[in-house]
C-alpha cells in the first residue's frame, strides 16, 4: 500500500474541506486557496497516474473499516487516474482562463460562492470517476447538478437565470431516473456495491429471472445519464446553458461535466452489468443511432448559428454524439475511441470557450459574428487558440482531432453490416459540416477590417482595440491550453496506450 | 545527404511563406525579392535533392504504433516534385506583376509560397498518412487564396471548394484506414496488398478503393465531383494557373496514382470491377470536360473545364494499370501542367491588360498583344495534339497504352480521347482565329489602349512556349527519367 | 520506302522521316506545277484582293506543307503535314475578311481537324499492330499480332479513311467544300480544290496500300462500304452542281464528285482502277484549276458571279471561254481530251475486279455523273459562245495577260495529255503496279 | 499508232473503205454547193471549220479498225456536227441543238458503257477479232447487255425508233448542205455501228434479230407516216431519212437472222445505204436551192415555185423515183433485194415449220411503207413543180424567170449524185432483178402509194399534234427524274450540316456571355416558400429553446428506449 494509493480519497476530502473554508475567507485569499487546492489535487492524481504507469494494477480502496454492505469503496485504475488528472488540470486552466470574466460578470462579493461551487463541482466529478458504490455515485451526481447550475447562475443576468433554471429542471429529471434505476437494481440484487451487483446481475441473467426489471433499469440508467450528458434528443437545454454562462464556467461545463456522466455510464455498463451482457445488449444500438443523429443534427444546427458561443455549444452536442457513436459500436476499440474523444474534446472545447471569451473582450462583449470580425487580429492569443482549436476539430494530423477520427474509423471499419456504413456516412457528413462552420468562423475572425461593411463599425473597432487590457493570467492559461492540446496531439500514441490498458483493467 | 534534406526542402517555403504576412516590407521590390529568394532556394534545393538523394527516406514523427510521418524520395514522387519546383518560380514571377493592382499582397504571397512547400510535402510523402496530412493542409492553405478577392462570388467558390475537398479527403481517409485495419500496408515502398487480399475481404478492399478513388477524385475533378474547379475560376490567375492547373489538381491525380500502383498493385486491379468503374468515369469525364469547355464562353471557366477533361486523361492512363499506362499518365501530367499553365497565364495577361474575360471579346488581339497570343496559339496547338508539340506525345502514349489493353473500356477511352481532341481544337483554335483574323470592318484603334504585358508576364510565357516546343521535339531525357518509375511500381517485371 | 531521311527522332517509335517514292513524286510534281501557275495567276488577281500580303504568306507555307506531305515516309509525318496544311490553308479562305468567309474558314478548319483526328485513330492502331513505322507497299500489319483483331482493325481502317476523306470531300464530311470555295479568292479555291483535296487522296492511298495493305482490305465490308460512299459522293456532287447557279459553288460541287472518281478507283484496289485513279488525279487537277482560273477571270474582269449573268460572254472573252470549253469537255470525258482515259481505266478496272454488284454499278454511276457533268458545264460554254441573236450585246472585256497564260497552259496540257497520254500512263502503270 | 493512251488502228478493208469514199464524195458535193448557199450567210468561217472537222471525224469513224477508235471519232463527230446544227442560232435552232446534244451525249455515254462491258467480257475491241471473241458467250446476259448499250449509242446517231426525235427537228434548222450531210452520212455512221453489232457480235442470234427487225419495222413505218403528214419541205425529207433508215435496219435484221449467209440481204443493205446517201444529198440540195431563193420552206409558201425550172424538176424527179423504188432505178434494185431476202427467209422458215406470221407481217409493213414513201415524194414533187400557188401574184412572181435560181457550179455539182444514181441503176440492169416476183413486190407498193396520193391530193394536212419528245421525254426527264434526284442529292449534302447545326442548337449550345446559368440555389432562394421557410425556422428555434420542448424530447427519448429494450 504505497502512500500514493490513497490519493483518490484525499483529493475528494481536500476539495470538500477547501470548499467550506472558501466561504469564510476574503475574496483574494479564497481565490488563492481554490487554485492551490485544485493544483494539489491535480498533482496527486498525476502521481497516481505515474504509479499506475509503472505497472501497478487497479485496486479497491475501502473508506473506513466498515464491512461490505455498509462500507464505501473507491476503485482506482489507470483510466480513472488519467481522467481525473485531466479533469483537474482543465478545471484549473479554465478558472485561470476565465478569471477576467469572473470579475466583470459575477461582481465582487459573490466570487467566493463561485469558488465554492467550482471546488465542489470538481470534487463531485472526481468522486464519480473513482466511486465503486452506486449510491455514492447518486449522491455526487446530485452535488454535481447543484454546483453546475450554481456556476451557470452566477452570471446573474435575466437570460442566464432562465437558462440555468431550465438546465436545473432537466438535470433533476435525469438524476431522478438514475435514482429509480438504482432502486430497481438494489431491489433486484440486494447490493449497492458495483462488484457485488455485477455478480447478482450475472446470476439473474443466468437463471433468466427478473429480465424485464433489469431491462427497465438499464433503460432508465441510459436515459438518465444521456440526459445529463446531453445526448442529442435530450440536449435542448445545453445551447442556452453553455452559451449564457461566463467563459470559465461554460468551459468547465462543456469540457468536463458532460464527460463525467459519460464516464459514469461506461463504468456502470461495464462494471455493474458486465461486459458479457453488454456486448450484445440492445441499448448499444440505441446509443449508436442517437449518437449518429447527434453528430449530424449538432453540426447542422451549428451551421446556421450567428453567435459564437451558441455555435460552440451546438458543436459540443455534435462531439458528444461522436462519443456515444463510439460506445454504441459495442467493441472495446469503440469504447477506446470514445474515451480518446472524451480526453481530446475536453481540452479542445475548454480552450475554444476561453478563446471565445477573449474574442468577446476584444469586440466589446458582443457574441454576434458581425462584431467579432477581425477580433482575431486584435487579440492574437485568442486568434491562435482558435486556429489550433479549428485544426484539431477538423482532424489535421499533429492535432488531437486526427487521432479521434482515426480510432473511431478504425473501430467502425472492423464492425460489419449497417453499423459500419451508417457510422462512416455520419463521420463524413459531420467532418464536412464541422470543417465548414469552424473555418467560416476562422475566416470571419481573421477577416481584414477593410472589407467590413460600414464606416461606423470602423471607429468602433478602433476603440475596442485600445480596450484590450494585458491580462497575463489569461494569456498564460491560453498558452498552457495550446501546449496541452499539442501534447495530446503529438503524444496520441501514449494516450492510446493509457486508455487501452486502462480499459483492460476496467472490467 | 540523409533524409533531413527532404525536411529542409519542405520547410523553407512553408516557414518562408508563413513569415511573409508578419514582416512588413518597405516596398514592393523588397517583398518580391524576398519571396523570389525563398521560392528559388526551395526549388534549386529540391532539384539538387532529386538529382542526388534518390531513395533516401526520413521518419519525422511516430504518430501511433503503426502510423508515422515519413518522407521518402522515390522516382514517382520526384517527377511531381520536378514539375512543381520548375513551374513555381515562373508562376511567382508572373504573380508579382499580376498582383500589382490587387490588395493584401503580403497575405497572398504568404499562402502562395506555403502552398509550394505543402505540394512538395505531398510529393515526398513516404506513406499514406503523411500524404493525407499535406493533402488536407493543401486544401486549407488554398481556401484563402481562392477567396482572396473578397467578392461574394469568391467566397461562394471558396466554400464550395472547401466542402468538395474536405468531403473527398475524408472519404479517402476512411478508405485508407479500412486498408490499414485489414492488413494492407500504407507504406509506399511496399507494393500491393500482398497476403491481405484474401477472397472474402476482397469486397471490402474494392469498397476501400472506390472510397479512395472518389476521395482523391474530387481534387482530380472526376465527373460527378468536378463542380468546384470551374467555380474556382474566379480566383486571381496565378492561383487558377498554378493551383488549378498544376499543384492542387495534380496532387489529386498523384494520389490516385499512389493508390493504384503503390497500395493496390496491378495484379489486384487488372480486369477487376473497380478498374472498369474507374475507366468508365474517367473516360466520361474526358468527354464531359471538353463539351462543357466548348459550351463555356468565359475564358477562364473554359480553361478550367479543359483541365477537368485533361486530368481524366491522366486518371484513365493510370487505371490501365500497365507500365506503359503509368508512363503515359506521368508524361501527360508534366506536359499538361506546362501547356495549361501557359494558357492560364495568357488568359491572365489578357485580363490584366484589357479587363476582358469573355472569349468573344478577343477580336484583333493578335496585333495588340502579339507575344501572348503567339504563346497561346503554340499552347493550344500542343493541347490539341499536333505532332511536333508535346501534347501529341502524351496523347499518343495514352492511346498506345489503351490499344495495348484492347478491352472495350480501353477503346471507349480512345474514342473519348479523339472526341476531346476535336472539341479542344474547337474551343481553342476558334479563339486564335478571332485574335489573328478579325473581320474586315474591325477598327484597330478600338484596341489602342491594350498593350503587351511587361517582361514580368511575358518572360514566363516565352519560357513556357519554349518548353512546350523543346519537350515536344526532344523528350528523350524526360521519358528516360519517367521510365525509371516502372521498376519501382512493378517489382515483378 | 527506301533510304528515308530522318529529320527528328522524338522517341523510339516516333520520328519525322521523309522519303521519295513513286506516289510521292507524282503528287510533288503536280503540286509544284499547279502552284507555279496559281502564283502567276494570283500575281495579277491580287489587285482584287483585300490583304494580298497575308494571302501570299500562307500560299507559300501551304505549298511547303504539301510538298512535305507528299514526301512523308511514315504515318506520323503524314499526319503532321496534314494538320499543318489545314491550319495554313485556312487563312487563305478567309482572306476577304467578310463574316461569311470567316464562318466558312472556321467550318473548313473544324471539318478538316475532325477528319484528321479520325485519321489519328488509324495511326494509334497501326503504330501498335504494325511492324515498321515507315510506309511499306502491301501493308505493315504484323500477322501474328493482328490474328484475333481483324474486326477492330477493319473498323479503325474505315474510320481513318473516312477521316482523311474529309479533306478529299468524301460523302459524310464533304460539306465544307461547297461553303469554302465561293468565298475564297480564285487562286486559293483553284489550289484548294485542285491540289489540297489530292492531299487527302494521297493520305488515303498511303493508308489503304501502304499501312493496312490491299490484301488486308480487299473483299471486306470496308471495301464495299467505302465504294458505296464514293459512289454516293460522285452522284451527289454532280447532281448538286447541276442545280447550282453560283459558278464557283458549281465547280466546288463538281470537285466533290470528281475527287470521288479517284477515291472510287482507289477503293476498288485493282491495278487498272488505281492507274485510272492516279491519271484522274493529274487530269482533274489540271482541268479543275483551269476552270477555277476561268471563273476567277470572269469575276476579276467583269465582276459577275452567277452563271445566269454570263450569257454571251464567250464573244467578249474568247480565250477564257475557249480554255473553259476545252477543259469542260475534258472533264466530261470526251475522248480526245484528258478526262476520257482515266474514266476508261477506272471502269475497266472496276469491271475486272468483279465485286458482286459494284463492278458494273460503279461505271454506270460514273457515266451518269459524266452525263450530269455535261449537263452543268456545257450550257456555260454554249450560252457563252452562242447566246442566240435575240439577246442584247453582253459587255465585258478579256482577262489580263497573266491570267490567260495560266489558263492556256492548262488547256494545252488537257489537250496534249489527252492525246499523247501514253508516256504519262506508262509511268502511272509502273507506280500503280508497285502499290500491290 | 498509239494516241490518247491506247493503240488506235485503222483499216480500209471492205465497208470501211467504201464508206470513206462515199464520205469524201458527199463532202465534196455539199461543200461545193454551200459555196453559193452560204454566200450571204453569217459566220461563214465557223461553218467551214466545223464542216471540215466533222468530215475528219466521220472519216475516222468509218476507217477505224477497233471500236475504241470508232468511239473517239464518234464523240468528236457529235460535237462538231452540233455546231453545224445551231449555225444560225435561231430560237428553234438552239432548242433543236439542245435536244441533239442531249441525245448525242446520252448515246455516247451508254455506248461507252457498252464498250466497257464488251471489253471486260471479251478482252478485245478489234472489229476483226470480235466475231470469234464473242462466240463463246453467245447467249450470255452480259453480251446482250453490252450489245444493247452499244445499239442505243449507235441507234441514237442513226435515228432508230426510240431516239429518232432529234432528226425531224435538227435538219430543218441546219443549213441545207449540213442537213444533207447529217442525214446522208452521219446516220450511216450509226448504221455502220449497228451493222458491226448485228453481223459481227451477235450474228445468227434469233432473239436479237427479231428485236432489230421490230425496231426497223417501226422506224420504217413511223418515218413514212410522219413524212406524209409534215408540211415543211426539209422536215418531210428528214422523216423520209428516218423511214429509209428503218428499211436498212430491216435489212440488217435479216442479215443477222440468216447469220450473214443470205447474200441478198447484206448486198441489199449496203446498196440501199449508198442509194439513200446519194438521194438525200440530191434532195436536200434541191431543198437548199429552194431555200436559197425563197428563204421559206413551208409547202404552202413554196407551192408552184418550180413550175418553170425544168432542171431542178429533173433532179428532184430522179431523186423521188429512186427513193420510191420505181423499177429501173437503183432504188428499185436495193428495195427488191431486201424484199426478196425477206421472202426467202419466210420460205426457209416455212420449210422448217416455224411460225412465220411475224415475218409475213414484216413484209406487208415493208410494202406499205414503200407505198407511203412513193406517196409523200410524189406529193412533194406535185406541190413544188406541178401545182400552182394559191395566191396568184405569188405564182406570177415565181414564174418570171428573171435571174438564174442557181449558178452553174451548184447546178453541175447537184448533177453529180443524180448521175451516180442513174449509173448504179444501169450497172445492175441484169435481168434476174426484173423477174415477175421481184416486180410484183415493187408494183404493189407503188399501187398503194398511188392510191394514197390520190386520196390526199389537194388537202393541206395539218401538223401532227403528238410529238414524242415534248409530250414524253422532256416531261419525264426534266420534270420527273431530275427533281427527284436533285431532292435526294440535297438531302445527302445537307446531312452533315444539319446534324452539326442541330447539335449546336441543342446539346452543344454555347452559353453566351452574361447569360445567367440556372442555379438551383438561387431559384430556391427566390421562391415564395423560401421566405415562408425562414419564418417557420425562426418559430421552431424559439420554441426549441423552451423548457417544454426539452421535456417533450426527453420523454420521447425515454419511450423509444423502453419500447426498444423491452421488445428484445
Amino acid at each position: 500500500m504505497s502512500p500514493v494509493q490513497n490519493v483518490p480519497a484525499f483529493s475528494i476530502l481536500i476539495l470538500m474541506l477547501c470548499g467550506i473554508l472558501c466561504l469564510v475567507l476574503p475574496r483574494t485569499a479564497s481565490r488563492r486557496l481554490a487554485d492551490c487546492a485544485i493544483a494539489l489535487v491535480a498533482a496527486g492524481n498525476i502521481a497516481l497516474l505515474l504509479y499506475f504507469l509503472r505497472g501497478a494494477d487497479a485496486y479497491i480502496y475501502s473508506m473506513g473499516e466498515i464491512g461490505a454492505p455498509f462500507g464505501n469503496e473507491l476503485r482506482a485504475g489507470m483510466l480513472e487516474a488519467a481522467v481525473a488528472s485531466l479533469f483537474s488540470i482543465i478545471t484549473l486552466l479554465s478558472l485561470m482562463g476565465g478569471r477576467a470574466h469572473l470579475r466583470s460578470d459575477i461582481g465582487r462579493q459573490k466570487v467566493n460562492l463561485y469558488y465554492i461551487s467550482t471546488l465542489f463541482l470538481l470534487c463531485s466529478m472526481l468522486a464519480l470517476v473513482y466511486t465503486n458504490d452506486l449510491f455514492t455515485a447518486y449522491v455526487f451526481v446530485e452535488i454535481n447538478t447543484i454546483t453546475a447550475c450554481g456556476i451557470v447562475m452566477s452570471k446573474e443576468d435575466g437570460y442566464t437565470l432562465a437558462a440555468s433554471m431550465r438546465y436545473f429542471i432537466m438535470s433533476l429529471v435525469g438524476s431522478g431516473l438514475f435514482l429509480i434505476s438504482i432502486c430497481i437494481l438494489y431491489a433486484v440484487t440486494g447490493h449497492l456495491l458495483m462488484s457485488n451487483i455485477q455478480e447478482g446481475v450475472a446470476q439473474l441473467y443466468a437463471q433468466g429471472q427478473y429480465r424485464a426489471p433489469l431491462q427497465v433499469a438499464i433503460a432508465l440508467m441510459g436515459v438518465g445519464l444521456s440526459l445529463k450528458s446531453a445526448l442529442w434528443p435530450f440536449s435542448s437545454w445545453l445551447p442556452d446553458a453553455h452559451s449564457s454562462a461566463s467563459a470559465s464556467s461554460s468551459a468547465m461545463l462543456s469540457g468536463l461535466v458532460l464527460k463525467s456522466f459519460i464516464f459514469l455510464m461506461v463504468k456502470i455498463f461495464y462494471r455493474v452489468i458486465g461486459v458479457g451482457i453488454m456486448r450484445s445488449h440492445a441499448v448499444l444500438d440505441l446509443l449508436l443511432v442517437f449518437g449518429i443523429l447527434g453528430m449530424v443534427m449538432g453540426s447542422v444546427n451549428a451551421l446556421f448559428e450567428r453567435d459564437i458561443k451558441r455555435l460552440l455549444a451546438y458543436s459540443s452536442i455534435g462531439q458528444i454524439g461522436y462519443i456515444f457513436c463510439g460506445i454504441g459500436l459495442g467493441t472495446s476499440a469503440g469504447v477506446a475511441a470514445a474515451m480518446v474523444q472524451v480526453a481530446v474534446h475536453a481540452c479542445t472545447k475548454a480552450m475554444l470557450f476561453c478563446a471565445a471569451g477573449g474574442l468577446m473582450d476584444a469586440s466589446g462583449g458582443s457574441k454576434k459574428f458581425r462584431d467579432i470580425e477581425g477580433a482575431g487580429r486584435r487579440d492574437p492569443y485568442a486568434g491562435v487558440a482558435f486556429i489550433v482549436g479549428t485544426l484539431s476539430m477538423v482532424g489535421i494530423p499533429f492535432f488531437g482531432g486526427f487521432i479521434t477520427k482515426l480510432s473511431l474509423v478504425q473501430a467502425a471499419v472492423t464492425v460489419g453490416g449497417w453499423r459500419n456504413l451508417l457510422s462512416i456516412l455520419a463521420i463524413i457528413t459531420s467532418t464536412i459540416l464541422t470543417a465548414i462552420y469552424y473555418i467560416n468562423v476562422l475566416a470571419i475572425v481573421f477577416r481584414a477590417p477593410e472589407t467590413a461593411p460600414t464606416k461606423a463599425s470602423e471607429k468602433l473597432r478602433e476603440e475596442w482595440k485600445k480596450q484590450v487590457r494585458l491580462d497575463t493570467e489569461y494569456e498564460f492559461a491560453i498558452i498552457l491550453f495550446i501546449i496541452l492540446n499539442l501534447t495530446i496531439g503529438l503524444q496520441s500514441d501514449r494516450l492510446m496506450q493509457i486508455i487501452t490498458t486502462g480499459l483492460s483493467m476496467f472490467g | 545527404m540523409n533524409g533531413i534534406g527532404i525536411l529542409i526542402a519542405i520547410a523553407i517555403p512553408i516557414l518562408g511563406g508563413a513569415f511573409v504576412p508578419l514582416l512588413d516590407f518597405g516596398s514592393r521590390r523588397a517583398r518580391e525579392s524576398y519571396v523570389m529568394a525563398i521560392v528559388l532556394a526551395a526549388s534549386v534545393y529540391t532539384l539538387s535533392l532529386l538529382a542526388s538523394g534518390q531513395g533516401t527516406s526520413f521518419v519525422l514523427y511516430h504518430l501511433t504504433s503503426t502510423i508515422d510521418i515519413t518522407f521518402r524520395i522515390d522516382r514517382y514522387g520526384s517527377i511531381f516534385a520536378l514539375l512543381v519546383s520548375v513551374l513555381w518560380p515562373l508562376a511567382s514571377l508572373y504573380a508579382f506583376e499580376y498582383m500589382s493592382h490587387l490588395h493584401k499582397k503580403n497575405r497572398f504571397f504568404g499562402f502562395y509560397t506555403m502552398c509550394f512547400g505543402i505540394t512538395l510535402g505531398v510529393a515526398f510523402a513516404g506513406n499514406f498518412i503523411t500524404m493525407y496530412l499535406f493533402y488536407e493542409l493543401l486544401t486549407l492553405v488554398t481556401v484563402p487564396l481562392i477567396t482572396h478577392e473578397g467578392t461574394r462570388e469568391a467566397k461562394v467558390a471558396g466554400v464550395k471548394y472547401l466542402v468538395y475537398s474536405i468531403a473527398g479527403a475524408t472519404a479517402a481517409f476512411i478508405g485508407m484506414i479500412a486498408v490499414l485495419s485489414h492488413g494492407g500496408s500504407l507504406e509506399f515502398d511496399v507494393i500491393g496488398l500482398g497476403s491481405a487480399a484474401t477472397p472474402e475481404n476482397r469486397r471490402l478492399f474494392d469498397l476501400a478503393f472506390l472510397f479512395m478513388f472518389f476521395g482523391f477524385g474530387v481534387k482530380s475533378a472526376v465527373w460527378p465531383l468536378h463542380g468546384w474547379l470551374p467555380t474556382a475560376g474566379v480566383a486571381p490567375t496565378p492561383v487558377t494557373a498554378l493551383l488549378h492547373a498544376v499543384a492542387v489538381v495534380k496532387s489529386g491525380v498523384f494520389a490516385i496514382g499512389r493508390v493504384v500502383y503503390f497500395t493496390y498493385d496491378a495484379g489486384y486491379l487488372d480486369g477487376s470491377f473497380v478498374q472498369k468503374v474507374g475507366l468508365l468515369f474517367s473516360a466520361f469525364t474526358i468527354i464531359y470536360g471538353t463539351v462543357m469547355a466548348w459550351k463555356e464562353m468565359h475564358f477562364k471557366k473554359r480553361l478550367a473545364y479543359s483541365t477537368v477533361s485533361n486530368l481524366s486523361y491522366i486518371v484513365f492512363a493510370f487505371l490501365l494499370v500497365t507500365p506503359s499506362g503509368l508512363e503515359a499518365g506521368l508524361l501527360h501530367m508534366i506536359f499538361h501542367g506546362v501547356m495549361k499553365i501557359a494558357l492560364f497565364f495568357v488568359a491572365g495577361a489578357v485580363m490584366h491588360q484589357s479587363g476582358r474575360i469573355y472569349v468573344t471579346e478577343l477580336r484583333g488581339f493578335g496585333k495588340a498583344m502579339p507575344v501572348s497570343i503567339a504563346v497561346f496559339t503554340v499552347a493550344s496547338l500542343a493541347l490539341t495534339g499536333i505532332p511536333p508539340l508535346c501534347g501529341f506525345l502524351s496523347k499518343f502514349a495514352i492511346a498506345e497504352a489503351a490499344v495495348e489493353e484492347s478491352t472495350p473500356f480501353a477503346y471507349f477511352g480512345i474514342a473519348a480521347l479523339l472526341i476531346s481532341a476535336i472539341f479542344t481544337a474547337a474551343y481553342l483554335l476558334t479563339i486564335c482565329i478571332r485574335a489573328y483574323f478579325p473581320p474586315a470592318d474591325f477598327e484597330p484603334w478600338s484596341l489602342k489602349s491594350v498593350k503587351e504585358a511587361n517582361w514580368y508576364m511575358t518572360l514566363p510565357l516565352v519560357l513556357l512556349a519554349a518548353a512546350i516546343i523543346l519537350l515536344g521535339c526532344f523528350p528523350g531525357p524526360l521519358m528516360r527519367f519517367i521510365g525509371g518509375v516502372v521498376p519501382a511500381a512493378f517489382p515483378g517485371l | 520506302m527506301t533510304n528515308a531521311v530522318t529529320l527528328l527522332t522524338i522517341s523510339d517509335g516516333l520520328s519525322i522521316q521523309f522519303a521519295s517514292d513513286g506516289l510521292g513524286r507524282i503528287f510533288l510534281c503536280l503540286d509544284t506545277v499547279m502552284w507555279i501557275l496559281a502564283a502567276i495567276y494570283a500575281s495579277k488577281y491580287k489587285e482584287h484582293m483585300k490583304k494580298p500580303k497575308q494571302f501570299f504568306v500562307f500560299f507559300g507555307l501551304t505549298y511547303l506543307m504539301l510538298a512535305a506531305l507528299s514526301m512523308a515516309a511514315n504515318y506520323l509525318t503524314m499526319y503532321l503535314c496534314f494538320e499543318f496544311m489545314t491550319l495554313l490553308s485556312m487563312p487563305m479562305v478567309l482572306n476577304d475578311g467578310t463574316m461569311e468567309s470567316i464562318a466558312a474558314a472556321r467550318k473548313y478548319l473544324m471539318y478538316s481537324i475532325f477528319g484528321a483526328t479520325l485519321g489519328l485513330l488509324g495511326f494509334f492502331f497501326s503504330a501498335y499492330y504494325g511492324t515498321s513505322a515507315v510506309f511499306v507497299s502491301g501493308g505493315v500489319l504484323d500477322a501474328a499480332k493482328t490474328a484475333g483483331k481483324e474486326g477492330t482493325l477493319l473498323v479503325t481502317a474505315f474510320i481513318s479513311i473516312v477521316g482523311f476523306g474529309a479533306k478529299a470531300g468524301l460523302f459524310p464530311l464533304h460539306a465544307w467544300l461547297p461553303t469554302a470555295h465561293p468565298v475564297a479568292p480564285a487562286p486559293a479555291s483553284a489550289v484548294l480544290s485542285g491540289v489540297i483535296t489530292k492531299a487527302g487522296v494521297l493520305c488515303i492511298l498511303r493508308i489503304v496500300y501502304q499501312v493496312y495493305g490491299a490484301a488486308f482490305l480487299s473483299g471486306t465490308w470496308v471495301q464495299t462500304a467505302l465504294i458505296v460512299l464514293a459512289l454516293i459522293t460522285v452522284f451527289m456532287g454532280s447532281m448538286m452542281a447541276y442545280g447550282e447557279d453560283l459558278l464557283k459553288k458549281r465547280l466546288a460541287y463538281s470537285t466533290v464528285s470528281q475527287v470521288s472518281y479517284v477515291l472510287f478507283g482507289v477503293f476498288t484496289m485493282n491495278p487498272a482502277a488505281v492507274l485510272g485513279a492516279l491519271l484522274h488525279v493529274v487530269y482533274h487537277s489540271i482541268i479543275k484549276d483551269c476552270l477555277f482560273f476561268g471563273a476567277g477571270a470572269v469575276i476579276f474582269t467583269n465582276h459577275k458571279e452567277y452563271v445566269s449573268q454570263l450569257r454571251g460572254m464567250g464573244k467578249k472573252m474568247p480565250v477564257t471561254y475557249g480554255c473553259f470549253t476545252i477543259c469542260s469537255l475534258g472533264l466530261i470525258g470526251i475522248p480526245p481530251f484528258a478526262g476520257f482515259l482515266s474514266k476508261w481505266y477506272l471502269a475497266t478496272g472496276s469491271l475486272s475486279e468483279g465485286l458482286p454488284v459494284l463492278s458494273w454499278l460503279g461505271p454506270a454511276v460514273l457515266l451518269l455523273s459524266a452525263l450530269l457533268t455535261a449537263g452543268y458545264l456545257l450550257p456555260i460554254s454554249i450560252q457563252g459562245f452562242f447566246p442566240g441573236e435575240g439577246e442584247k450585246e453582253a459587255e465585258g472585256k478579256e482577262a489580263p495577260g497573266r491570267m490567260l497564260f495560266s489558263m492556256l497552259v492548262l488547256a494545252a496540257a488537257t489537250v496534249l495529255l489527252g492525246i499523247f497520254a501514253q508516256p504519262l500512263s506508262d509511268v502511272m502503270q509502273q507506280i500503280a503496279g508497285g502499290l500491290f | 499508232m498509239d494516241l490518247c493512251g491506247f493503240t488506235m488502228s485503222f483499216t480500209t478493208a471492205g465497208i470501211h473503205g467504201l464508206y470513206a469514199v462515199m464520205a469524201c464524195f458527199m463532202w465534196f458535193v455539199s461543200l461545193a454547193f454551200s459555196l453559193e448557199y452560204m454566200h450571204h450567210y453569217k459566220h461563214k468561217a465557223q461553218y467551214y471549220a466545223f464542216m471540215l472537222a466533222t468530215f475528219g471525224a466521220t472519216a475516222g469513224v468509218f476507217l477505224s479498225a477497233d471500236l475504241l477508235t470508232t468511239f473517239v471519232f464518234f464523240e468528236i463527230m457529235s460535237f462538231t456536227s452540233y455546231v453545224l446544227v445551231i449555225h444560225d442560232e435561231s430560237k428553234g435552232a438552239m432548242r433543236a441543238g439542245e435536244t441533239y446534244l442531249a441525245v448525242a451525249v446520252i448515246g455516247g455515254m451508254v455506248m461507252l458503257m457498252g464498250l466497257f462491258l464488251l471489253y471486260d467480257l471479251t478482252g478485245t475491241l478489234k472489229i476483226a477479232e470480235l466475231a470469234d471473241a464473242c462466240a463463246p458467250y453467245a447467249g450470255s446476259g452480259r453480251l446482250y447487255a453490252a450489245a444493247v448499250c452499244m445499239l442505243v449509242g449507235f441507234g441514237a446517231k442513226a435515228g432508230m425508233f426510240p431516239l429518232h426525235i432529234w432528226l425531224p427537228k435538227a435538219h430543218p434548222v441546219a443549213p441545207a448542205p449540213a442537213s444533207a450531210l447529217l442525214s446522208g452520212i452521219l446516220t450511216k455512221a450509226g448504221i455502220y455501228g449497228a451493222l458491226i453489232i448485228c453481223c459481227r457480235m451477235l450474228a445468227g442470234d434469233e432473239h436479237w434479230a427479231a428485236a432489230i427487225l421490230a425496231i426497223g419495222a417501226v422506224t420504217m413505218f413511223l418515218g413514212a407516216f410522219l413524212a406524209v403528214f409534215s408540211s415543211n419541205l426539209k422536215k418531210t425529207l428528214a422523216c423520209s431519212s428516218v423511214s429509209q433508215i428503218g428499211f436498212i435496219t430491216v435489212g440488217i435484221g435479216i442479215a443477222c437472222l440468216t447469220n450473214n449467209l443470205s447474200e441478198m440481204a447484206s448486198k441489199g443493205t449496203v446498196l440501199h445505204m449508198v442509194n439513200h446517201s446519194l438521194i438525200k444529198l440530191l434532195l436536200f440540195s434541191c431543198a437548199g436551192v429552194v431555200y436559197m431563193n425563197l428563204h421559206k420552206l413551208a409547202l404552202s409558201d413554196v407551192r408552184g415555185w418550180g413550175r418553170n425550172k425544168p432542171l431542178l424538176g429533173l433532179y428532184f424527179a430522179i431523186g423521188a423515183l429512186t427513193i420510191s423504188g420505181v423499177p429501173g432505178t437503183s432504188g428499185y434494185i436495193s428495195k427488191t433485194l431486201l424484199h426478196e431476202s425477206i421472202v426467202e427467209v419466210i420460205e426457209e422458215m416455212e420449210h422448217a415449220g416455224e411460225a412465220v406470221w411475224m415475218l409475213k407481217g414484216l413484209e406487208w409493213i415493208f410494202l406499205i411503207s414503200g407505198g407511203l414513201t412513193f406517196a409523200y415524194m410524189s406529193r412533194l414533187f406535185f406541190c413544188l413543180f406541178i401545182r400552182k400557188n394559191r395566191a396568184e401574184e405569188v405564182q406570177k412572181g415565181y414564174n418570171n424567170k428573171m435571174h438564174p435560181y442557181m449558178n452553174v457550179l451548184s447546178a453541175s455539182v447537184i448533177a453529180l449524185p443524180a448521175a451516180a444514181m442513174l449509173c448504179i441503176g444501169a450497172v445492175y440492169w441484169q435481168h434476174h432483178y426484173y423477174t415477175w416476183t421481184n416486180l410484183k413486190g415493187s408494183l404493189t407498193s407503188l399501187a398503194i402509194g398511188g392510191l394514197l396520193c390520190l386520196l390526199l391530193k389537194g388537202k393541206d394536212l395539218k401538223e401532227l399534234k403528238f410529238d414524242l419528245e415534248d409530250q414524253v421525254y422532256r416531261p419525264v426527264l426534266l420534270k420527273g427524274l431530275v427533281p427527284l434526284l436533285a431532292g435526294i442529292a440535297s438531302i445527302l449534302t445537307g446531312l452533315g450540316d444539319n446534324f452539326v447545326r442541330m447539335l449546336q442548337g441543342g446539346l452543344l449550345r454555347q452559353i453566351q456571355p452574361h447569360e445567367e446559368r440556372f442555379s438551383p440555389m438561387d431559384w430556391l432562394r427566390g421562391r415564395r416558400f423560401a421566405q415562408r421557410w425562414q419564418e417557420i425556422r425562426m418559430d421552431v428555434l424559439d420554441s426549441a429553446n423552451s423548457l417544454s420542448f426539452g421535456l417533450l424530447m426527453a420523454v420521447l427519448g425515454l419511450c423509444v428506449f423502453l419500447i426498444y429494450l423491452v421488445r428484445n
